[in-house]
């Protein structure tokens, strides 16, 4: 029987959302390794995307590689695809793609958040972020017609407009939501339990989360600076809306959830920023030329640095598309970070990274 | 009567003379043969004793006693020389000086050397019945190890010896005949422990013996302080004529040093854990029956006197503090047989707090733990040995999975590990009874009392998740076969275990009978009060302590007919499903969890010679 | 006053993703919250086949998950449903075709109703669980009057760990 | 013949009156996170849904346990209201549990592995407090009986304070709510011992979920004596306290558990022994 402990989890276990196998070898429940498993989800999108896809269909096929940050997917090809195209889009779209890119930010913090409090055992605080986040749903679907799968941006630019009114309804209810978001603070910061589930555990320290080259509030968190949306301008004008940077240094669960619950405090700037500044121009730049030559994008996902790469041979169908999830940069991490800790606060952890599978998996 | 009291010390000793000439087949005869003689005697004998036996033996015996402590001690002494080890010289040196020095100075009218009581009579019985099976066992057992065919019929000769000491021990009254006897156990154990030869036996043997010679010195000392207060003769009988005079509290302190030497309590704990190098018969016949066993004897025999004297409340405080320690240190081991030491020191603590409290109940308490224990741990032992010889298993992470290679066992270890924590068998009653009038002890002695409460309460539940850790693998397995085949283990071994599971079970049954038969009369002998035990309806009445039988009848379905019956029942008619593997079908591998003492050990041994010296302070002021 | 009829009452599911985009995943989640609550039916999410009634299945079944589903679905005990939540998991969606994806789950394990959408909102969802109510009411009859065949044609003493089967098997050629 | 006859009643009811209650807590914990929840009498339909599965088992000596656990906890549960020996009480407790611990013992899964070895912690968290409660009840009512203590008319409240508190300590461990949910832990190991259990088999661990409650909530209504006014006072001051308690706290880990019913709760009993003792 020996003294080591192997317990899996997943397949299909509760505290996950989606098929990973990971493979925790315990001693008296404290993790001394783990074996991940991440690719259930593979299913051949690349492949089919350069063979069954028109170019342009494609943008609502990458949206189904992830449902949490489809419009994060679906902005990234449509930026490559226009790179391609050689053509430059409307500055409408442009913030129009930003504004449902960080209300998606603060839906899929908000999901993480209330996931790691589920798998701390803190069902009571599920539910509360639960409750709290169906407004952000809930504009997503005024913004875009659609709870999930937004198929909002296509190539060339954005597919619906957005109304004054659900503007004015998107300030209204960001105005509601600043109380709950204090709230949520004040129990993810001190309620005592949680924290003693939660900090010190997970831990990611600067050094390793460079060595490993981790992106995302996963990063953030441990005190690297990286974050796409400070660096590039070139698409998308994050810092003409305010973008700022939110980094921690404890590295650990807890320090996670800070990052998340600031960063929904700055995307709610950005939004509110955003709509008052909203330019407007036309929604879509036509064109009819098809993909050339080989173009890369990155732009920043809830969890992390989206990087797609594109090549076109001047047909309908692309040549290559290449997704490259943050999940995947940050699995290497995520298996590290287990070591040392409870097998208790796995669950947690997991949830923690807020692991997108489907993404890194394809 | 005096006929089959002397039978019953000089047939063991005969026989193990024996056994060292005569042919292996003849002796294997021999044993099974004696082993049923003695049970039978030692029942005869309980049977038919009414009142304490009080006799002499002829003036020369004395010689021969005195002459046989000074060969001993020059044996031990040569024994330090050989092995080279300057503790057991120094003591020797200084048992020898005392022993001389009272041999000179006492009167040498020794009127009354031995005296067959109930209690005596109630040991015979332990003793006899619970190591003839042992020896029977160990028949089989010493034919598998690897060493001369001379040296296993000197196994099963010292056993035999070590029979007959002890029932020379628990009879004697007198101190010096007590002493010799006391370190003839001590010898018997040391050439038992050393028996394999390799370096970590002969270590091992080496801190038993010193650890006990303390405990022979001890007596020693007693015998002196006794003279020298003026009480005249060293005997038991003597010192409980004198109770509670504060002239023999420093005697019966010593004494009290003595028992917990051989019982093995915390400053001395380490010679018993050691002994697990022995062959596995020899750790039962410690464990159970006889050698630890000496510790709770002397505590009951001396309990009257000392009954509400400082010193007892030291040793139930040192006890109780035992009583944790060793079940906090069980849970660090992973060796079968040191668990089962580290439980049996837990409970000795428990058996000699018991009678040092010295009321009615806490005495027949001490008596169904002693006898309980004894048939629980001895069934445990000669498991521990058929899981070596059988299954060549030796720690407990390596059982994974007995259930299914070996039922039987796995069962009979269950059951076991249950009768020692659960209701309603005979030693859960033990420790029952013990919480209970430990809450009396709380009300009348304040902080002492709480403190060992605590104790018992803390120490209690970690032994239960020692228990649950250790069964935990015992009975996993993956699926069921249509119908359950108990592994062959060999006539000697099986017989052996069924038997003390049928001891076990019809303890378990009879406890009532036993209570008021058994149990009682002894009780009321040893503790010189009466101990009245009324039957009222479903209840027991042992003096003021209720015991519902109902409950435990039901119990009784509850616990071993369930846990056999789950062993064999078979639901027709359901399906069977896989365990649930997250999706998967790998195999994956199991342990318990596993707990480290290492940095709190020292401070145990550290409060346990603290105690040790007060209990002398104590008995000095 | 027929207690067989509350049985109904209580559906416990179970979620398994076939390796969809958590999308409807995600949705599944926000229906146990508070503003759609299905433990208002009685449904506890057991994250555990063998106490579960309901099978929700999200996602095109890729090769890898493939026979995770079905021994998820064969420890479930009868009598048990099959939800398919989503286009994916109940045809394949967009994904169908891809070279690493098997189409939806009814190719592997009974489906008993196809929830829609592209995600599935969650007012589907607990459309479809409450659909699937009624079917698990008249599996649970169907499994008791079978079991009442069954147990008269049955002799006792054959081999436990399988099914029983009623007629032995006869050679054909003798 | 009330004496007798209230509480064979009332043993009679337990899983009725457990089930009530168990549904009765999941309203209150519904409504506590904003929810509507199920209907009161959804642990029955639970139970009769449990008992239409087909049958199935991992083998026949895990589910048989399970039924036994089911059994000796009702036992003990009778023993306890019919005003038996606390100690006896607390001992057939922890047999049953033992029992259940086996079951998860006896199969090769892990989660059920896990499950028997924290619950085995369990054990070692709550049982030591409990045993210093039946001895500090005892100190002040001269015997271990129950039924002294029901029918005592001076509340065990007044003088043990510190003792109820402990013991509001040590109910979450035993009701395996959070924060000391260790044993059953959903979200880590999927419910523990009960996992493997289906059908009519997982009914008994569910019903003998209920007898837990009514288990528990009578140890609660011992401090009242016979002053039921109190006693119902002290029920609803308990099933408001756990719940609050539950919806308010993550789960900890096992160690930390454990620390702090040995640490708080078992010094808090044992401060009350030594003040009982003193006084």
């Amino acid at each position: 029987m020996g003294r080591q402990y192997e317990i899996p989890v997943g397949a299909q276990h509760i505290s996950l959302l989606e098929p990973l196998h990971f493979k925790f070898t315990t001693e008296n429940e404290r993790i001394v390794r783990t074996d991940a498993n991440v690719y259930y989800v593979h299913r051949g999108i690349e492949q089919a995307c350069c063979s069954k896809f028109k170019f342009r269909q494609v943008s609502f096929v990458v949206g189904r590689v992830c449902g949490l940050c489809s419009i994060s997917h679906t902005t990234a090809y449509s930026q490559v695809a226009e790179k391609l195209l050689k053509i430059e889009i409307p500055k409408r779209a442009k913030y129009l793609r930003m504004l449902v890119i960080e209300l998606d930010r603060i839906h899929s913090h908000l999901l993480c958040l209330s996931h790691v409090a589920e798998n701390s055992g803190f069902e009571a605080l599920f539910m509360k972020t639960m409750q709290y986040r169906e407004f952000s749903m809930e504009l997503l679907e005024a913004v875009c017609g659609n709870r999930i799968q937004y198929d909002f941006s296509i190539v060339g630019g954005v597919a619906r407009d957005l109304k004054p009114e659900t503007g004015q309804l998107i300030l209204q209810r960001l105005k509601n939501f600043m109380p709950q978001l204090e709230e949520l603070v004040g129990i993810y910061q001190h309620n005592w339990t949680l924290s003693l589930k939660n900090k010190g555990t997970g831990v990611l320290t600067r050094e390793d989360a460079m060595r490993l080259n981790v992106v995302g509030p996963f990063a953030r968190a441990a005190g690297l600076a990286v974050d796409v949306r400070n660096e590039t301008e070139d698409l998308l004008p994050w810092k003409e809306v305010g973008f700022e940077m939110i980094t921690d240094t404890a590295g650990d669960v807890h320090a996670r959830n800070m990052i998340r619950l600031r960063e929904i405090g700055v995307s709610i700037r950005l939004i509110r920023n955003i709509i008052d500044g909203l330019p407007e121009s036309a929604l879509l730049t036509e064109t009819k030329a098809f993909p050339d030559g080989e173009a890369t994008v990155r732009l920043e996902a809830p969890r992390g640095e989206l990087f797609y790469y594109a090549k076109g041979n001047k047909t309908q169908v692309l040549e290559r598309l290449k997704i490259k999830a943050p999940t995947f940069s940050n699995v290497a991490g995520m298996v590290h970070a287990f070591t040392g800790n409870e097998y208790g606060s796995a669950a947690a952890i997991i949830a923690s990274y807020d692991p997108c599978l489907s993404c890194t998996a394809r | 009567m005096y006929f089959f009291i002397t039978g019953l010390f000089l047939l063991p000793l005969i026989v193990s003379g024996l056994l060292l000439v005569l042919p292996g087949k003849i002796s294997k005869r021999l044993v099974i043969l004696t082993s049923f003689l003695l049970s039978a005697l030692a029942l005869y004998i309980f049977i038919n004793t009414t009142a304490p036996l009080y006799f002499s033996v002829p003036g020369y015996v004395n010689e021969v006693v005195a002459g046989a402590d000074i060969l001993l001690l020059v044996y031990f002494g040569w024994v330090a020389l050989r092995k080279k080890s300057g503790l057991v010289g120094i003591l020797t040196v200084l048992q020898l000086a005392g022993l001389l020095y009272l041999l000179k100075t006492l009167p040498a009218s020794h009127s009354m050397q031995f005296m067959v009581d109930k209690l005596s009579v109630f040991m015979f019985l332990l003793i006899n019945v619970i190591s003839g099976i042992i020896a029977v066992f160990s028949l089989r057992y010493i034919e598998e190890e690897a060493c001369s065919a001379f040296r296993k019929k000197y196994f099963l000769s010292i056993l035999f010896w070590f029979i007959g000491v002890m029932n020379l021990v628990v009879s004697s009254d007198n101190l010096e005949y007590f002493f010799l006897f006391f370190e003839l156990t001590t010898l018997a154990s040391f050439l038992l422990i050393g028996f394999r030869k390799d370096a970590v036996s002969v270590k091992n043997a080496l801190t038993a013996l010193w650890m006990n010679q303390v405990g022979g010195l001890a007596i020693l000392a007693a015998i002196f302080f006794i003279a020298y207060n003026g009480y005249g003769e060293a005997t038991f009988s003597n010192l409980l004529a004198h109770t509670a005079e504060k002239g023999i509290l420093l005697p019966l302190a010593l004494i009290a040093v003595a028992a917990i030497s051989k019982g093995a309590q915390l400053p001395f704990s380490k010679w018993l854990l050691g002994a697990m190098v022995a062959p596995t018969p020899v750790s039962a016949l410690l464990h159970s029956s006889t050698m630890v066993k000496i510790a709770p004897f002397i505590i009951l025999r001396l309990s009257p006197a000392l009954k509400d004297t400082p010193v007892a409340m030291v040793l139930i405080g040192l006890t109780g503090f035992v009583f944790i320690a060793a079940a906090v240190g069980a849970l660090a081991q992973d060796n079968f047989k040191r668990i089962l030491a580290h439980s049996t020191i837990a409970l000795l603590a428990l058996m000699i707090m018991m009678g040092a409290m010295g009321t009615p109940v806490t005495i027949v308490a001490s008596l169904v733990l002693i006898l309980f224990h004894g048939i629980s741990k001895c069934m445990l032992f000669l498991n521990a040995g058929v899981l070596e010889r059988v299954f060549h298993l030796k720690e407990t992470s390596d059982m994974d999975r007995l259930g299914e290679s070996g039922p039987f066992t796995s069962l009979v270890i269950t059951l076991g590990f249950m009768s020692l924590l659960l209701p309603p068998f005979g030693a859960f009653i033990g420790k029952w009874l013990s919480i209970e009038t430990l809450g009396a002890l709380a009300t009348e002695k304040k902080i002492l009392g709480a403190l060992v409460m605590v104790a018992i309460a803390g120490g209690g539940a970690v032994l239960s998740l020692l228990y649950f850790k250790v069964m935990g693998g015992l009975v996993s397995r993956s699926g069921e076969q249509d119908r359950v085949r108990f592994e062959k283990t060999g006539p000697i071994y099986s017989a052996t275990i069924y038997i003390l599971l049928g001891l076990v079970l019809a303890g378990m049954i009879g406890l009532p009978l036993l209570l008021t038969h058994y149990f009682a009369p002894v009780a009321a002998e040893t503790g010189r009060q009466a101990v009245p035990v009324v039957t009222e309806g479903w209840n027991l009445y042992i003096a003021s302590m209720r015991l519902p039988i109902l409950p435990l009848l039901v119990a009784f379905f509850l616990l071993p007919v369930t846990v056999i019956t789950a062993l064999f029942i078979r639901f027709r008619k359901v399906d069977r499903a896989r365990e649930y593997m997250c999706g998967e079908k790998l195999n994956y591998s199991f342990s318990s969890f596993y707990f480290s003492t290492d940095r709190a050990t020292p401070y145990f041994y550290a409060a346990g010679v603290l105690f040790l010296a007060s209990l002398i302070l104590v008995a000095l002021i | 006053m027929n207690l067989a009829s509350y049985r109904k009452k209580s559906p416990w599911i179970l979620h398994y993703n076939a390796g969809g985009c958590n999308g409807c995943d995600i949705e599944i989640l926000a229906c146990l919250a508070p503003k759609y609550d299905i433990e208002r039916f009685g449904m506890i999410n057991t994250g555990n086949p063998k106490q579960s009634d309901i099978l929700l299945v999200t996602g095109p079944v890729t090769k890898r998950s493939r026979e995770r589903l079905v021994e998820i679905y064969a420890q479930m005990p009868e009598p048990k449903v099959v939800i398919s939540c989503g286009a994916c998991a109940s045809t394949g969606g967009v994904f169908r075709g891809m070279y690493n994806c098997e189409g939806g789950v009814d190719q592997f394990i009974p489906v008993d109703v196809y929830v829609c959408g592209c995600g599935t909102r969650p007012e589907q969802i607990i459309d479809g669980v409450v659909q699937a109510l009624a079917i698990l009411e008249k599996k649970t009859k169907e499994l008791e009057e079978s079991v009442k065949l069954k147990r008269e044609a049955v002799k006792e003493g054959h081999q436990l760990n399988r099914r029983h089967i009623a007629d032995e098997i006869k050679p054909v050629l003798s | 013949m009330n004496d007798v006859l209230i509480p064979v009643i009332l043993i009679l009811l337990a899983p009725l009156l457990g089930g009530l209650l168990y549904g009765f807590e999941r309203i209150v914990k519904a409504r506590m996170q904003r929810r509507i929840g199920p209907p009161l009498l959804q642990p029955f339909y639970d139970f009769l849904k449990l008992a239409g599965k087909r049958r199935m088992m991992v083998h026949s000596a895990h589910a048989f346990l399970g039924i036994m656990h089911f059994v000796s906890l009702w036992f003990a549960l009778a023993v306890l209201l019919l005003g038996g020996d606390l100690i006896l009480v607390i001992f057939l407790h922890l047999l049953s549990t033992s029992l259940l611990i086996l079951a998860g013992y006896s199969t090769r899964s892990i989660f059920s592995h896990l499950g028997a070895n924290r619950a085995a912690i369990s054990v070692l968290a709550y049982e030591p407090v409990l045993i210093i409660l039946a001895v500090s009840i005892f100190m002040l009512n001269g015997t271990f009986d129950t039924a002294a203590v029901f029918t005592s008319s001076e509340p065990l409240l007044y003088k043990m304070p510190l003792a109820f508190i402990a013991l509001l300590l040590v109910l979450p461990i035993k009701l395996k709510k959070s924060p000391f949910d260790v044993a059953e832990a959903h979200q880590e190991i999927t419910g523990g011992v009960e996992l493997e259990f289906s059908g009519l088999f997982y009914e008994a661990v569910y019903t003998a979920k209920w007898l837990d409650y009514v288990f528990c909530y009578t140890l609660v209504f011992l401090f009242a004596g016979s002053n039921i006014l109190l006693g119902a006072g002290l029920l609803v001051f308990t099933f408001l306290y756990l719940n609050a308690l539950d919806n308010s706290t993550a789960r900890v880990s096992y160690k930390q558990m454990l620390r702090f019913s040995l640490g708080v709760a078992f010094s808090l009993a044992f401060i009350n022994l030594l003040i009982n003792s003193l006084t």
